[in-house]
């Protein structure tokens, strides 16, 4: 059904995926993740760049489908400049969307553009498209973290 | 209907469940079905379940992206969220599914030769095991010990065919490195203190596999509370399908192992030269798996858990009790193993003196009766009681007290047949 | 419908065995599955037989002696001898049943090591495979390798998705010691030539382990002029269920390989001490087997037996050519692989300029079409193509062609829906 | 049925089992074999003694069900003092009854109180039973003739 093909390839997310955000991989960075979607073999490589507990730069090469190319644009507009902790309180409520199946209400307020991926929810297969960038975030963020010493 | 207390209620209308056991033999007479510790039946909910899976959803998993590849994914990975719940696993990552449990045992005494770091068996270990295993558990640990140079070693038997732990200060010792015992015998019934074992082989580092095939079916099983850091068990002895049974294992310890099986969908990235592997359960379901076998075993569990475990445990307790006092009554019957229904399981082997185990059989299936007769794959626990072949009732759910009266009744006249005295 | 030359009559007819095509999807569509390279639809007949054999015949196998017991063997073993029968084996004991075609690929890299005399794979030895294998094929043997200190080489492949043969030579040498390649590949659709590979291996000694994952189910497949030594194909992808596989092996070597999995029903006697092992069949499958799979497997190749394999492959034919010309038509199709159906198998993977493969199987799914996207298993033969991910269409028996117009039509939406011009 | 138990467990079956001729191991002997039922764990220990291309005497001690014991006595009753090619053709026969699923008509000419077995053909699961003895001999004559270079 259209409607529901619509409902999932929302303008925000074609666009995103045309012109992606903050692409690219850049220096200075305190760690890099490759992660893969072994079912499907969308890829990125993603490096973080935290200083003074700020999300300084996330930056990244991914290839994939429009979900999760799309993701990745909108996931870094929404935790470039943050703070690590509200950063990570944002992406947990994008997991909650995610995994919702299409039940829970998305807050445009902490999600911006992220709400776009609402339709995603339902559809199961692509959910881990939605992720995969995100999971990769939380895991360099994590690996920065831990090589500072905590100390950003 | 005789009624035995602890009976499972209404048990005529869930005998309707099973199909087969509509089922007449024999030229014209009723099914009695006693060989369930071979394999159990199907109730209807189970096949339904499959063909409507086969007629509607049919699809291969976690590849397909269209909507039956979702819906097949979604039915898979259901059945693993619903066996983990049955048998108390905390993360469904921890439930493996294989083909069997023979599969599963193999998996560990596989993995355990290629294993680097703690898991891995090498020469100077030792692998404890007890002399009353299914075949199933002494083959895999026999071909580990010998390919690695390690040392088989086993807990023997009393008379009264209970695991003899006389000498467990001895048995499990600094070099133990894995433990592997049936929690319930399928040849002798008995209930073996598996927690008790576990703890004492903790304490000097060895890994616990515990063989729940005739556990599951038949005792409420948490994976946690028994001390088991792997168990395994098998579908079609738990009102589920063939071709599918179950490894449980802690996540990080099925993560430290590495892979059996190689191939689709246990991988992360393959390239000519070298592969990286998924994570536990998908490292270990190499290939397409057992799917509509998947799913018919989680209609199974979740047959199972609304009857309740401890509602069929009782029944169990009090159909083998009646089947005890109804052994007891027939001359020339010895029973192996315990002989208070308490401490042991639905599997009764026996022997009855001057027939022939197979004849037991053949006048019984002759009546309708169905046992089983042989060494039902303990054959070691055969010889340590210095028989070659016993016959064995084996009851489940179903099963009511006028089948056990037709099966005693069945052993009068086979002794008759033979014209014993 | 639209007629093409070869292909099956009645086709109509033929859909109707298959309850899932009646079904539709995505709000009303009818169901357009042309993802049968990954799995195959069911026919009713597989399911019945499945279904009578859980309602009135279910029992455990071989070891047990009354009526259930023996008509549940007699259907395995009849299964068995159907298999035998449909790829032209001379000998039921080399039809070895299994989980998958991965445990049957599996099972002979594991053996392989821990053989003695000349089917054992050492340092110094090589093992040759293709570039265009699954994950299957490749995973195995690189544990294999690995392991015990052999090489692992590989046929590279033209730009066409052929097989590269010019350094043939070379790779095949008197190292060799094991030659294993697909018969159809599951991604580039390229039929090879196993016969002449195989006479070539064999003339410096080696083995050649066929994977007909995709030939068995297309192909008339004879394991004797195929020149295999060992042939494995899997259920699901042949019209029968999941949970089985057939590793066909050449007696004489099965029975040269030591054991695979220990177990019940693998042994001739067991003793604590040790064990010797029954010959093949038995020997490889260990615990209880996938029963009501064999069976079923037993009614799936009866059913294509009926069909004629013949027939089926100029039906495949027909369509493949069908839905290459159809390709053709859309802008920005790239097709990967050999262009003409004669020289393919039904699987066409292929890139959509622009759009991403999920996003092009999201869109087909919308329509109600089923295709994959993906890696297909296939990563090395991606990543020599230069791509990360293609779109795969793959039709079988119940295809008509006015599905190949509905698949095409959709391509033109994709494209006008991702506004490419 | 009774009467299908009955054509199972002919009189004769009974009374080689409760009677078995023959029984027990003797020397001289050129081969000696072990044979096992695996599925039921039945086994056989059986000599066999050649002399001058006859079967001068096959013994065995044996562990099984009523169907495998007799088998062995009637099977030696059969074969002791025959020329080894016309115990072969005997043996062959036998097979043959076994293996006809219980539409073979017995020769009693040939096969004597071998007839009684006809019944056991409509028991798959105890042709094996019926076999197994006879399979021992075969292999163990296979053997003598091997080891005495066909010269017996
Ligand atoms: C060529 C080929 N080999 C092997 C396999 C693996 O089959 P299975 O997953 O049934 O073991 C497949 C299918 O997935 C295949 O197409
Ligand atoms: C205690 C026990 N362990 C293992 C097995 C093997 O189970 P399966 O044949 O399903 O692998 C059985 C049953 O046969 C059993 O009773």
């Amino acid at each position: 059904m259209a409607t529901e093909l619509d409902a999932l390839y929302q303008e925000i997310i074609l666009d995103h995926y045309k012109n992606p955000h903050h692409k690219g991989l850049r220096a200075p960075f305190e760690a890099e993740v490759h992660h893969v979607n072994p079912t499907c073999g969308d890829e990125v490589t993603l490096r973080v760049h935290l200083s003074d507990g700020v999300v300084e730069d996330v930056s990244y090469d991914a290839l994939g489908c429009s979900i999760s190319q799309a993701s990745a644009s909108v996931m870094t507009d929404l935790v470039i400049g943050k703070p690590v902790g509200q950063a990570m309180d944002i992406h947990e409520e994008f997991l909650t969307l995610m995994q919702g199946k299409g039940a829970v209400e998305p807050d445009e307020e902490t999600l911006e553009d992220g709400i776009a991926f609402a339709g995603v929810a339902k559809f199961p297969a692509r959910v881990k498209c939605a992720l995969l960038s995100w999971m990769a975030w939380k895991d360099a963020t994590a690996q920065a973290l831990e090589t500072t010493g905590g100390k950003v | 209907m005789t009624q035995l207390p602890g009976m499972l209620p209404d048990l005529d209308i869930i005998r309707k469940d099973f199909p087969i056991l509509a089922r007449s033999v024999a030229g014209g007479q009723p099914l009695v079905y006693l060989d369930s510790a071979n394999t159990s039946q199907k109730p209807q909910v189970v096949i339904d379940t499959m063909v409507d899976h086969l007629e509607r959803h049919n699809a291969n998993i976690a590849r397909a992206m269209h909507t039956l590849g979702a819906e097949s994914t979604e039915a898979f990975e259901a059945a693993r969220d619903k066996v983990a719940t049955f048998i108390g696993a905390p993360e469904r990552e921890g439930v493996v599914f294989t083909k069997n449990i023979t599969e599963a045992l193999n998996l560990l005494s596989n993995t355990f030769a290629w294993a680097e770091g703690d898991l891995r068996v090498g020469p100077g270990d030792e692998v404890l095991i007890t002399e009353m295993e299914h075949h199933s558990n002494i083959v895999p640990w026999q071909l580990l010990t010998e390919r690695t140079g390690a040392t088989l070693r086993w807990f023997g038997l009393t008379d009264d065919g209970r695991l003899d732990l006389s000498n467990i200060d001895d048995l499990i010792n600094e070099r133990t490195k894995v433990v592997s015992l049936t929690w319930v015998s399928n040849m002798l019934g008995t209930v073996n203190p598996v927690r008790e074992i576990a703890d004492k082989a903790h304490a000097v580092g060895a890994v616990v596999v515990v063989d729940a095939a005739q556990a599951v079916p038949q005792l409420p099983v948490d994976v946690i509370a028994s001390g088991a850091d792997f168990l395994g068990f098998t579908g079609h002895k738990t009102v589920g399908p063939t071709g599918i049974g179950v490894l449980w294992g802690r996540p990080e310890l099925l993560n430290a192992l590495p892979p059996f099986h190689g191939g689709g969908e246990m991988i992360e990235t393959v390239t000519m030269e070298r592969s990286t592997y998924a994570k536990a359960p998908h490292r270990f379901e190499a290939g397409t798996p057992p799917i509509v076998e998947a799913v018919g075993l989680g209609a199974a569990v979740e047959y199972l858990g609304h009857l309740g475990m401890d509602a069929v445990h009782a029944h169990e307790q009090a159909v083998t009790a009646y089947a005890l006092e109804g052994l007891a009554s027939v001359k020339g019957v010895t029973v192996l193993g315990p002989l208070d229904a308490a401490s042991r399981g639905g599997a009764i082997s026996f022997e009855l003196d001057g027939v022939h185990p197979h004849d037991v059989a053949q006048v019984l299936d002759s009546r309708g009766i169905a046992i089983r007769a042989g060494h039902h794959c303990a054959k070691p626990a055969h010889a340590r009681f210095g028989v070659q072949a016993s016959s064995r009732m084996s009851s489940y759910l179903y099963t009511t007290p006028s089948e056990i009266d037709a099966f005693v009744e069945g052993l009068e006249y086979t002794r008759s047949y033979f014209k014993l005295s």
